[in-house]
């Protein structure tokens, strides 16, 4: 499959950029010009008072969980390939597949026996 | 499937190491807190049927692996050896200092092994491919060590260093391998030498290549990040980095320059290994007097020691440039033995001096200032008489291991150089190297000797309190000192053994 | 233009624009994310050379590819990791001022 | 048409790879990244690869691309707190040698067009296509098993080290 087959996806991609853009343009050309104030950029623009700013630092148990999601991206990866060819592969190439899953597959008991899987 | 299993068997001993280290993840998480002084002796028992394993296949011949991704012979079962030693010194020595430190836990064994285990098939991959993968699995696992007391700050910062230039330098040897993919069609080392004529490509990935190992064996200008590296990292991790990733380095350069570009391919890369050497040499010397902190000056130290195996790699390149001359070839595996006998004396001289910088100064951090060994010689007399016999071994002086490594080396620009005038061939750059590696190693007398005056010329200073050291430790300290005089008496058994090893690469 | 030097040509300057991110910038993200860049230059440099020798040895190229995307994805998670316990004890992303052992 | 598209993309990685070594907020370089590695996706299905485009999109996009915009997050920097620049005469030397660098690079390229010069072979329509799913995986268990194997490896001992790093209680 070379790109020349994805041509009509390319065009496809155009067009529903073209009309974005097209739809944002002419809304702001003829549209009601908007006033430039301060309130016009608060997060709430009812007037609610903000509690605190959102620039918080988050906990790093979202960079542990992004991180039990790459064990799992990366199997997945390269079990495509075998998925596809597991037929002519048989026995031996289940066997492979087998101890690249295991090994992975200790390496998942130990986040979860490290708590690493748990929020608090 | 049982081809397969046949196949894996030669493999055992990296199988052994691995398997090993996820034993020690799952002991980790699985065990009692209270229960974790016993971790390291799962990584001892890994090591020792490792090693087991190892000595298995030792004088076999060749075994070619898994469609030539491996190569077992004796150069990659020699470094492996090495490197398990290594790793068998740093599992001992940090039997009482992880737990001070802070990192007494299932991941520091099982990262520990997972390097040693990256190594030894980076010292017997055939194949670019897995070549590459051993070399990240070293490195990155050594990156997670080099951080491993993560709440000092020091620490935070060797790991950082260490970090960003190896995963550059990285970027480097990948560009060069795909070059010299793209110049040969193969990954594997043996058949990119069949590859006939001189090809920019082949030049420029050949160039990468060697900007990305210098670094990993840390040869200047590719040196930057060895000092602060070395200074920040817990003394253990130190030591294993110092030794272990420096042999392993070594053995995939020497792999891959001695068997991809063999022969008239040595003429473009030796003048490139000569002042590589040479700067490497100086550089490392003569800043390693000026420091004050002994953990800092055993670095630029190692960087010195990179230059003196390079001369070794320089000779063999004038040799192998030059094999129309009787008797050039026959010089070859001696030089090649020599470099091997070095790894083995630094092995033992660098883990030895860094178990003894491991022993505390004060409560958390290492005995590294100037200050902290004077009167050594007062509060703990073997200690200090051990880590005299080290630091009087790196600087070459007779009778110990470091002297013999360092006449080989020499010797074998010597040899080289009176091969050539003998046949006519009026070049000096073999005993120019010797000459101004013999002058380098004056300077650094100097600064080894320095630590020993401290130790026994200085009064001890007050507040110094001294933590018992374990008694892994103790044996550390004591086994190396032993294997270093021995190794300075009676040399002629391990040159052997080296030489058998370098066999694999020239013959 | 579409051919196996222009090609290696862009995966080439991509990989110097790399270079100079790591060697020029002083915060770690950005140099991180120059160091992705750098893999991503090989990775197409590799590409280039698969397809073009894709009837003489074997996948070897395509197989190296997806190799460097795993090792690029490790590499980042211990490289952030370490970023991450560098930051919790100095609050500061700026490369600089990781000056403990300046002498 | 193959021609356009290609200078296209090219333009495209090179603007986005530029712009992301000189934003100063790690935010818009992170976007940068994803532009760059959008753009490699595409190149890799203009070199008859989809099997890795797909891959490229998965694991620079999915994996890579988050772990970086979760760091960002978790740092959270302000402004004030991303820290000062190099010097100008820094990044011009820093400038002049990644400049060197590609020049040699491109030299080293330009001067082997035995081998890489014109353009890619063509494919034979219709067989055991080149960069599917099927062949890269044929590849992976004939040759490079060890590889595969070696690769669950690495990623255990970089999410060990990840965790051992990172974890707050451990």
């Amino acid at each position: 499959m070379g790109a020349e087959q994805l041509f009509p996806t390319l065009v496809l991609v155009g067009l529903v950029v073209a009309t974005a853009t097209a739809l944002i343009v002419i809304s702001s050309l003829f549209g009601p010009a908007r006033r430039k104030s301060r309130e016009k950029f608060d997060t709430y623009e009812c007037g609610v008072q903000l509690l605190d700013s959102a620039r918080r630092r988050f906990s790093v148990k979202f960079y542990l969980t992004a991180l039990i999601f790459l064990l799992f991206d990366i199997e997945a990866v390269f079990l495509i390939p075998w998925a596809v060819i597991y037929r002519k592969l048989g026995v031996l190439g289940l066997f492979e597949t087998f101890f690249f899953i295991a090994v992975l597959g200790i390496g998942l008991l130990y986040i979860y026996r490290r708590g690493a899987l748990e929020w608090d | 499937m049982e081809h397969l299993i046949a196949e894996m068997k030669p493999l055992s001993p990296v199988l052994i190491v691995f398997t090993g280290a996820l034993a020690a993840l799952l002991a980790g998480v699985f065990s009692k807190k209270e229960n974790s002084y016993a971790l390291p002796y799962i990584g001892i028992t890994t090591v020792a049927f490792a090693f087991v394993a190892l000595l298995n296949y030792w004088g076999r011949g060749m075994i070619w692996l898994l469609q030539g991704a491996i190569r077992i012979d004796s150069f990659g079962l020699y470094i492996s050896a090495i490197i398990l030693i290594a790793c068998l010194i740093t599992f001992l020595a940090s039997i009482g200092y992880a737990k001070r430190l802070g990192f007494e836990h299932g991941e520091y064994i099982s990262l520990l092994l997972f390097a040693s285990g990256g190594m030894m098939l980076l010292a017997m991959s055939a194949d670019l491919v897995t070549l590459f993968l051993s070399l990240e699995i070293m490195s990155i696992s050594i990156y997670a060590l080099a951080g491993m007391a993560r709440h000092r700050q020091k620490c935070n910062e060797a790991a950082l260093k260490y970090f960003i230039l190896g995963a550059f330098s990285t970027a480097f040897l990948l560009f060069g391998i795909a070059l010299i993919y793209g110049a040969t069609a193969s990954t594997k080392i043996h058949a990119i030498a069949q590859v006939q004529g001189l090809k920019p490509l082949l030049v420029a990935g050949l160039g990468m290549l060697i900007v990305g190992f210098g670094f990993k064996v840390g040869a200047a200008p590719f040196h930057v990040w060895v000092p602060d590296a070395y200074e920040g990292a817990p003394a253990t991790v130190t030591g294993f980095m110092a030794v272990a990733v420096k042999a392993a380095g070594f053995a995939a350069l020497l792999r891959v320059i001695l068997i991809a570009f063999p022969g008239t391919w040595a003429e473009y890369w030796w003048p490139v290994f000569w002042a590589v050497a040479l700067l490497t040499m100086f550089l490392g010397n003569i800043i390693a007097v000026f420091q004050k902190n002994v953990k800092r000056m055993l670095a630029y130290s190692g960087i010195a020691h990179t230059g003196y195996i390079l001369i070794g790699l320089v000779s063999l390149g004038i040799a192998g440039s030059e094999p129309y001359i009787p008797g050039m070839k026959a010089l070859m595996n001696p030089i090649a033995g020599g470099m091997l006998f070095y790894l083995l004396a630094y092995t033992f001289m660098t883990l030895g001096a860094f178990a003894v910088i491991s022993l505390a100064a004060r409560d958390e951090d290492d005995l590294e200032t100037l200050d902290d060994f004077s009167g050594l010689s007062q509060r703990k007399p073997v200690v200090a008489l051990a880590m005299a016999v080290f630091l009087i071994s790196m600087a070459g002086v007779p009778p110990f291991g470091g002297f013999i490594a360092k006449f080989y080396v020499f010797k074998g620009a010597i040899d080289v150089q009176g091969m050539l005038l003998a046949s006519g061939v009026k070049e000096y750059h073999a005993l120019a190297l010797a000459i101004l590696g013999i002058i380098t190693s004056m300077f650094s007398v100097y600064y080894y000797l320095r630590v020993v005056w401290f130790m026994y010329f200085r009064e001890p200073l007050e507040d110094r309190p001294s933590v018992a050291p374990s008694w892994g430790l103790h044996f550390v300290i004591f086994a190396s000192s032993v294997a270093i005089v021995v190794l300075g008496i009676l040399p002629s058994g391990f040159f052997s053994v080296a030489s058998r090893g370098a066999e694999a690469l020239v013959r | 233009m579409f051919t196996v030097d222009n090609c290696l040509v862009l995966s080439a300057v991509l990989f110097a624009i790399g270079v100079f991110g790591v060697i020029a910038r002083r915060n770690l993200l950005v140099i991180l994310m120059s160091i992705e860049v750098m893999l991503n230059a090989v990775n197409l440099a590799f590409m280039s050379f698969a397809r073009q020798h894709a009837f003489e040895g074997g996948n070897a190229g395509q197989i190296f590819v997806l190799i460097v995307m795993a090792v690029a994805a490790a590499e980042a998670a211990v490289g952030l990791a370490i970023l991450l316990a560098f930051f919790r004890n100095r609050q500061t992303a700026d490369a600089d001022e990781a000056n403990l052992m300046k002498n | 048409m193959s021609d356009v598209m290609f200078v296209a993309l090219a333009v495209v990685s090179t603007a986005s790879a530029l712009l992301l070594v000189t934003r100063r907020n790690p935010l818009y370089a992170a976007l940068c990244m994803m532009v760059l590695f959008g753009t490699t996706a595409l190149l890799f299905l203009k070199l008859s690869a989809p099997f890795l485009a797909a891959m490229q999109v998965l694991v620079y996009g999915g994996a890579v691309l988050m772990l970086f915009l979760f760091t960002i997050m978790l740092l959270n920097l302000h402004p004030e707190e991303l820290g000062s620049e190099k010097g100008l005469t820094f990044k011009l030397s820093a400038g002049i040698l990644s400049a060197v660098l590609a020049i040699f690079l491109i030299y080293a390229v330009k001067f082997s067009r035995d081998m890489t010069g014109g353009s890619f072979p063509e494919l034979p329509a219709g067989s055991a296509a080149f960069g599917s799913a099927e062949s890269v995986g044929e590849g992976i268990f004939d040759a490079f098993v060890l590889p595969f194997e070696l690769v669950s490896v690495l990623i255990v001992a970089a999410v060990a080290g990840a965790i051992v790093l990172t974890k707050k209680k451990l």
